[in-house]
C-alpha cells in the first residue's frame, strides 16, 4: 500500500558555481523536478567528504548524487577531478558492500544547463523510486 | 621456519650498539608462552640476550613504532625491517612521519609468520610449547604427550600466504639475500567477492562487520593510521571511539576507516592480524588498492620514497564513477 | 544431582527455551565461539570459551537509558525501556560466573544501577564446567575452581552426559519444570570429572602465578613503580584488552541527536582511550603509561581496596590470547608483583 | 530527593535566571518545572547538568543549601556543555540530577572553628556555597576570613555580594586581590598563595582551599610554611565524570572516586593518593 507512494528522499551536493546556479535556473525557467530533493551547495564538488554520504544515509536519505562542473571547467581549476576519482573509489567500495550502486550517483551540470539539472534529478528521482527504501544504510534510531 | 636466527640478530644489534651506531633497539621480546611476543626497545647486549627473541611469531611491523620511538631519543634506533615493514617504512618516510637519520634499518628476510589463531585451530587449546626450528612446526598441548605437525600452508598468516614482496624497499644494511616481487594472488579473494551478487556481498559484510566490537585495533595498529587527531577521536564526529550501536555504524566506521588509508595502505595486513573478532579488514584495503590499479594503473604505496598516492592525483581522462561499474560489468 | 544423555541435549535446551529466551556459546562463522540465541539445531559450542564474555546480557556494550523530546525551550524525559523476559544464559565457565560478583559490586551497591539490577533479575546462569583449560587460564590464582563452577544451576559435560546441580532455588524451579528429560543421579561421575579437571589444573604453565604484592593499600608502593614505562611501552592504546575482559565495567554516557529527539545511551568505555579523562581544561592521564597503569591498578589494588580484597580479574586468559602485542595482566603481575625476580 | 533507584534519569530543571558575573563566568538560577528546588544538597556537593543533544557535565552548586527557593550554578565558559549554557536564556529547560559527593564537615569539623576561606577564580563557586551556610549559622562558628583572588577586577565573581553582604558581615573579614595592577582598582595587588603568606593568619583554624590546581599547590604549601596542618586544610577536585555515582570508572585519583569520595578532600588524604588529578 505504502509503496505506491514512496517518495524517496533525495540529498545533492550541489556546487556553488555550477550546478547550484543550474538549479537556480532550472526553477527559472519552471522546469520540475521533485520537491523531495533537498540541495545543500557547497563551495566545490570537492567538498563532499565521504562522511558526508554517509551522514546524509544515516539521516534518511535515499539517494545521494554530487552536482559539480564539467571536467576542465572547476572554478578552482582541478577540484573536480578529485572528486571524480574520489567517488569513483567510494561509490566501488559502498558496492562492494552490498549497497545499491544506483543510490550514489555523480553528474556534471554547469550553470547553464537547468534543463539538464531537472532531467538529472527526475532520472535519479525515478531510479532510486524503483529501488525503494535505503535499508542498507541505514540507522534505525533516525527513523520516525 | 625463519630463515635468520635469533643469534645472528643479537649479533647484529649488540655490534651496531657498541660501535654507538645506534642507541637502542627496536626488536621483539619473548613472553610467556612460544607465541606471544611484544615489541620492546632494547639498549643493552643483556637484555637482549635476556629477552630478544625471533621466530615466526614475529609479524608485529614495527615501522609505525619509529613515529613515536625517534622522538625524544639520542642518537638512532635500530629497527629489524621485514620486506613488507620496508613499505610502511616508506610510506611513512613519504609523509614525513619521522626522521630518517634517526633510523638504522636492517632489512631481514621473512619465510611468512605464523597466524596463532590458525595453530590453535589445528592443535586444539592448551598449547605447552611450539618448536618452531624445523620446515613443520611442532605443537605440543597439555592434552598430548606427540606434538602435532602443522605444515606452513597450515600456520601461515593469509596475508604471508598471498605475499607480494620479499623484496625490501628500504634498509640501511641487510641481512641475507634479497628477495623479489611476487606475482601474488592477493586480490582473488576480492575478485570473489565482486563476483558475488550484491544481496551475498551484503549479507557477507553484515555478518563479518557485526562482530566488530569498535576496539579500535586496526586502526592503531595500523601504519599508515598517524594522524595526531583522528576522526574516530574527535567528540563532534559522534562516532568517537566507541561501540557501534548499531549496523549503520558498523559500516561507517570500516568504510572510512578504510578510505582514509586508500592510496596509502601498503597492504601489510595489519588490521586483520589485530583484529580481535577476526574480521577480513584488509579485504577492505585491498578493494581499494585492486580498485585503483584497475582504475588508474599499477600503484603500490611505499615502493618508493615520495610518490604520489592515486588519491591525491588525478589525469583528464578518468573514468567516471558509472563507466567503472560498466567496465566491470563488460568483464564479467 | 540429575543428568541427561548428551543425545538428549537438544531435547532439553529446547524445553528451557519454550519459556525463555536462552542463550548458549555457539561456533561464528570465524572459527570462534560466541554467545547466540538458541534456535532449533544450535549445536553448543566445543570451544573453551568464548571471544566477548557474557557480561553482555547484564551490562550490553551500547544501552538506550532514555531519550528527550525537545521543543523550543522545553524538553520532554521518556524512560524508554520495556518489561524484560526472563532469559538463560548456558554454558557459562566459572570465571564468568565469577565475573558477575564483580560487577554486582559496581552495579548492585548503592545506589543501585536500575538497568543492569532489571537484567540480572532476569537472568538465570547455567554454569558449564570446563574440560579442556587453555595455557592461558589462571582462574586459581584468584582462588576460581573450574571444575566447581557456581551460577544458578552449576552443570558437567563428560563423554555421554551433562550433570545439573541446583544452587539456588531459582536454579531448582528450571531444573524441576525439565522434569522427564533429566534423571536423578549420584554425583559419582561429577567427582570423576572434577578430578579429572584438577589434573590438568596442575599441568598449566601459569598455575603458580601468584596475587601477591597487589591488593589494597598498594597505591603507594606500585603506583610510581619503574616498570610501568616499559610494560606499556608498545601498548597501542585500543580497547581490545577491555572489550573482551569480562570485568571491565567503565562506560560512557553520551547522546546522539536522531533528528527527532535526542536518545542518552551508555557504552562500554576503555581507560586505554586517549579522551577517558580528557575534559574541557586538560587531561590528568597524558600518556599511554598512565591509562595502561590505571586499568592494572583498577584491577589489581584499587578494587580490591574498596571491595573486601576481591581482585577484579578471573583469569579467563582473554587479554592474553587477544592483545595485538601480547601485553596482559600476567605479565604485568610478573614484573611488578610478588614473582619479582623470577 | 533524588530517587536512587534511577540514579542516571535526570529530572527537568528550568533557568530562571542568568546572572553576568564576569566576561567569561554567568550563574544560572535553576528550578525544576514545578517551580521548587530540585533537591537538597549539603554545602559542597555537585550536580549533574545537561543538555540533551550536547553533553552532561558536573558543577558544584554554589548556592547555600539554605537557600530553600532555588539552586545556583556558577558556570565559567570553557567546554561543550559550558558554551551552550552560556547562550542560554532565561526560561531555558536543561536536565539535572544530583546531589553527589561528600559534603564539606560544616556541622562537626568546622563547628566552633575559625574558618579561613582561600579561592581563585571561579574556584569561589564551591566556596559560595561554605561561605553563605557559614554565614547563615554565623553563631556556630569562629571568625571567617576569605582571601579571594582572580585575573582582574572584572574576573572577580559575586563582586556585588562580597561587597554589598560579606564585608558588611560582623567577624567576616573578605581579603581580595588581583593579579595586575589596575585603573579603578585600589585594593591588593598579587597572587593568591604570596597574599596569604603575606597575610599570616594564625594557624589555629580550618583552611579550605579551591581554584586553579597551581593555585592549591602553592597555596597549601604557603600555608604550611607559615604553620598550618594539613589536617586542618581542605580542598575540592575536579575531573572528568560521567555516571556521579562511582560506577563509570574515571573520575578516581586512586582507589578514590572524586564523585563520590570527594570532591572535597582533606589535604592529608589527598597527598596520600597518586599525584594523578
Amino acid at each position: 500500500m505504502q509503496v505506491n507512494e514512496y517518495k524517496p528522499l533525495i540529498v545533492a551536493f550541489c556546487c556553488n558555481w555550477c550546478s547550484y546556479a543550474g538549479a537556480d535556473l532550472a526553477g527559472n525557467n519552471r522546469l520540475s523536478y521533485p520537491a523531495d530533493v533537498k540541495i545543500i551547495r557547497v563551495p566545490c564538488s570537492c567538498r563532499v567528504n565521504p562522511m558526508f554520504i554517509l551522514r546524509a544515509f544515516q539521516r534518511g536519505a535515499d539517494g545521494v548524487i554530487i552536482c559539480g562542473c564539467h571536467p576542465g571547467d572547476c572554478h578552482y581549476t582541478s577540484g573536480n577531478y578529485y572528486t571524480r576519482r574520489r567517488m569513483a573509489a567510494l561509490f566501488s567500495m559502498l558496492d562492494f558492500l552490498g549497497i545499491e550502486r544506483e543510490r550514489t550517483r555523480l553528474e556534471w551540470v554547469s550553470a547553464a544547463e537547468g534543463a539538464k539539472f531537472a532531467a538529472t534529478m527526475n532520472d535519479f528521482v525515478e531510479t532510486v523510486t524503483a529501488l525503494g527504501e535505503n535499508k542498507r544504510l541505514e540507522d534505525l534510531r533516525c527513523k520516525k | 621456519m625463519q630463515k635468520i636466527t635469533r643469534d645472528v640478530l643479537i649479533d647484529k644489534a649488540s655490534a651496531l650498539l657498541s660501535d654507538g651506531t645506534v642507541s637502542c633497539v627496536l626488536g621483539w621480546k619473548k613472553g610467556e608462552f612460544d607465541y606471544d611476543v611484544t615489541p620492546a626497545v632494547f639498549t643493552t647486549h643483556d637484555e637482549l640476550i635476556k629477552d630478544f627473541v625471533f621466530s615466526d611469531f614475529c609479524g608485529a611491523n614495527f615501522s609505525k613504532y619509529l613515529v613515536s620511538k625517534t622522538k625524544n631519543i639520542e642518537g638512532r634506533i635500530l629497527v629489524f625491517l621485514k620486506p613488507c615493514d620496508t613499505y610502511s617504512f616508506n610510506q611513512l618516510l613519504t609523509e614525513h612521519r619521522f626522521d630518517r637519520e634517526k633510523v638504522y634499518a636492517v632489512g631481514i628476510p621473512c619465510e611468512g609468520m605464523a597466524d596463532i589463531s590458525k595453530v590453535r585451530a589445528i592443535s586444539g587449546e592448551g598449547i605447552a610449547s611450539i618448536d618452531t626450528s624445523g620446515d613443520k612446526m611442532l605443537v605440543t598441548t597439555l592434552y598430548d604427550d606427540e606434538p602435532v605437525e602443522i605444515a606452513p600452508c597450515d600456520f601461515l598468516a593469509e596475508r604471508c600466504i598471498n605475499c607480494k614482496s620479499k623484496k625490501h624497499v628500504a634498509f640501511d644494511e641487510l641481512i641475507g639475500e634479497d628477495g623479489d616481487v611476487i606475482d601474488s594472488n592477493r586480490f582473488d579473494e576480492v575478485a570473489r567477492l565482486e563476483s558475488l551478487t550484491p544481496d551475498e556481498r551484503f549479507a557477507f559484510w553484515q555478518n563479518e562487520l557485526s562482530r566488530c566490537i569498535r576496539c579500535n585495533a586496526c586502526r592503531d595498529a595500523c601504519p599508515a593510521c598517524t594522524c595526531e587527531k583522528c576522526v574516530f577521536d574527535n567528540p563532534a564526529s559522534g562516532i568517537e571511539n566507541k561501540s557501534p550501536a548499531n549496523e549503520f555504524e558498523e559500516k561507517l566506521f570500516h568504510i572510512i576507516r578504510a578510505y582514509h588509508v586508500a592510496g596509502r595502505c601498503t597492504d601489510c595486513g595489519e588490521c586483520s592480524r589485530v583484529c580481535p573478532q577476526n574480521i577480513p579488514l584488509h579485504l577492505l584495503n585491498r578493494k581499494f588498492i585492486k580498485d585503483m590499479n584497475d582504475f588508474y594503473g599499477e600503484y603500490q604505496a611505499g615502493a618508493e620514497v615520495g610518490m604520489r598516492a592515486p588519491l591525491v592525483d588525478y589525469t583528464t581522462e578518468d573514468l567516471e564513477p558509472g563507466e567503472v561499474f560498466d567496465r566491470r560489468d563488460t568483464d564479467a | 544431582m540429575r543428568k541427561c544423555s548428551l543425545d538428549k541435549l537438544d531435547l532439553l535446551l529446547g524445553e528451557i527455551a519454550k519459556s525463555n529466551e536462552l542463550y548458549l556459546p555457539v561456533d561464528d562463522s570465524d572459527g570462534s565461539a560466541v554467545y547466540k540465541k538458541w534456535e532449533k539445531g544450535t549445536a553448543l559450542s566445543d570451544a573453551l570459551n568464548t571471544v566477548r564474555s557474557p557480561k553482555d546480557f547484564f551490562f550490553p556494550q551500547t544501552e538506550n537509558l532514555m531519550e528527550f523530546k525537545m521543543q523550543g525551550k522545553n524538553i520532554e524525559i521518556i524512560d524508554t525501556r520495556s518489561e524484560l523476559e526472563d532469559f538463560v544464559i548456558f554454558g557459562v565457565r566459572a570465571c564468568d560466573v565469577k565475573s558477575f560478583e564483580i560487577l554486582d559490586r559496581v552495579f548492585l551497591s548503592e545506589p543501585v544501577d536500575s538497568y543492569y539490577a532489571m537484567r540480572r533479575s532476569h537472568g538465570v546462569i547455567i554454569s558449564l564446567a570446563c574440560t579442556r583449560p587453555a595455557e592461558t587460564c589462571f582462574c586459581k590464582t584468584f582462588g576460581i575452581d573450574p571444575a566447581s563452577p557456581s551460577g544458578d544451576i552449576s552443570a558437567w559435560k563428560t563423554e555421554s552426559e551433562i550433570f545439573f546441580e541446583a544452587n539456588n532455588e531459582k536454579g531448582e524451579a528450571l531444573l524441576s519444570s525439565l522434569g522427564a528429560l533429566l534423571q536423578d543421579c549420584d554425583n559419582e561421575a561429577v567427582e570423576a570429572q572434577k578430578a579429572k579437571i584438577n589434573a590438568i589444573m596442575d599441568k598449566l604453565p601459569l598455575k603458580n602465578l601468584t596475587t601477591e604484592g597487589f591488593g589494597g593499600g598498594k597505591t603507594a608502593e606500585l603506583f610510581d613503580d619503574p616498570h610501568w614505562a616499559e610494560l606499556s611501552e608498545a601498548c597501542l592504546g585500543c580497547g581490545t584488552c577491555t572489550f573482551v575482559c569480562p570485568t571491565c565495567q567503565c562506560y560512557d554516557i553520551k547522546d546522539f541527536n536522531t533528528g527527532n529527539g535526542v536518545i542518552r545511551f551508555r557504552c562500554w568505555d576503555s581507560c586505554m582511550y586517549s579522551d577517558f579523562t580528557k575534559m574541557a581544561h586538560g587531561n590528568n592521564r597524558l600518556t599511554q603509561k598512565e591509562r595502561f597503569r590505571q586499568r592494572f591498578m583498577h584491577k589489581l589494588v584499587y578494587y580490591p581496596e574498596n571491595n573486601d580484597g576481591l581482585f577484579s580479574c578471573v583469569g579467563c586468559g582473554r587479554c592474553l590470547a587477544k592483545c595485538p602485542i601480547s601485553m596482559n595482566i600476567v605479565k604485568v603481575m610478573k614484573t611488578i608483583g610478588g614473582d619479582k625476580g623470577e | 530527593m533524588n530517587n536512587l533507584n534511577e540514579t542516571l534519569i535526570p529530572k527537568v530543571g528550568v533557568i530562571t535566571d542568568v546572572r553576568i558575573d564576569t566576561p567569561d563566568i554567568k550563574t544560572f538560577r535553576v528550578v525544576t518545572t514545578d517551580g521548587e528546588k530540585a533537591f537538597d544538597h549539603r554545602p559542597g556537593q555537585c550536580a549533574m547538568l545537561s543538555v540533551p543533544g550536547v553533553g552532561e557535565a558536573m558543577f558544584s552548586i554554589t548556592s547555600s543549601p539554605t537557600n530553600e527557593e532555588y539552586m545556583e550554578f556558577s558556570i565559567k565558559k570553557c567546554g561543550c556543555v559550558t558554551d551552550w549554557l552560556h547562550q542560554a536564556e532565561k526560561g531555558q529547560q536543561i536536565t539535572i540530577r544530583g546531589p553527589y559527593g561528600k559534603p564539606f564537615p560544616v556541622d562537626d569539623v568546622f563547628a566552633g572553628k575559625d574558618l579561613l576561606f582561600i579561592a581563585g577564580g571561579v574556584g569561589l563557586a564551591p566556596l559560595r556555597s561554605v561561605i553563605n551556610y557559614c554565614r547563615h549559622y554565623r553563631d556556630r562558628y569562629g571568625k571567617i576570613d576569605i582571601v579571594y583572588g582572580s585575573r582582574s577586577k572584572d574576573d572577580l565573581l559575586d563582586y556585588q555580594e562580597i561587597i554589598e553582604e560579606w564585608q558588611k558581615d560582623e567577624g567576616v573579614n573578605v581579603y581580595l586581590t588581583i593579579d595586575n595592577p589596575q585603573e579603578g582598582w585600589d585594593g591588593h595587588v598579587g597572587f593568591v598563595p604570596n597574599y596569604v603568606k603575606e597575610l599570616s593568619f594564625d594557624t589555629n583554624k580550618v583552611a579550605v582551599i579551591c581554584g586553579p590546581p597551581i593555585m592549591i599547590k602553592f597555596t597549601l604549601d604557603g600555608l604550611c610554611d607559615i604553620g598550618f596542618d594539613k589536617t586542618d586544610v581542605y580542598t575540592t577536585l575536579e575531573l572528568r565524570m560521567k555516571c556521579g555515582v562511582g560506577k563509570c570508572g574515571r573520575c578516581n585519583v586512586g582507589a578514590k572516586y572524586v564523585c563520590k569520595d570527594g570532591p572535597v578532600f582533606r589535604c592529608d588524604e589527598l597527598e596520600e593518593l597518586p599525584d594523578e588529578y
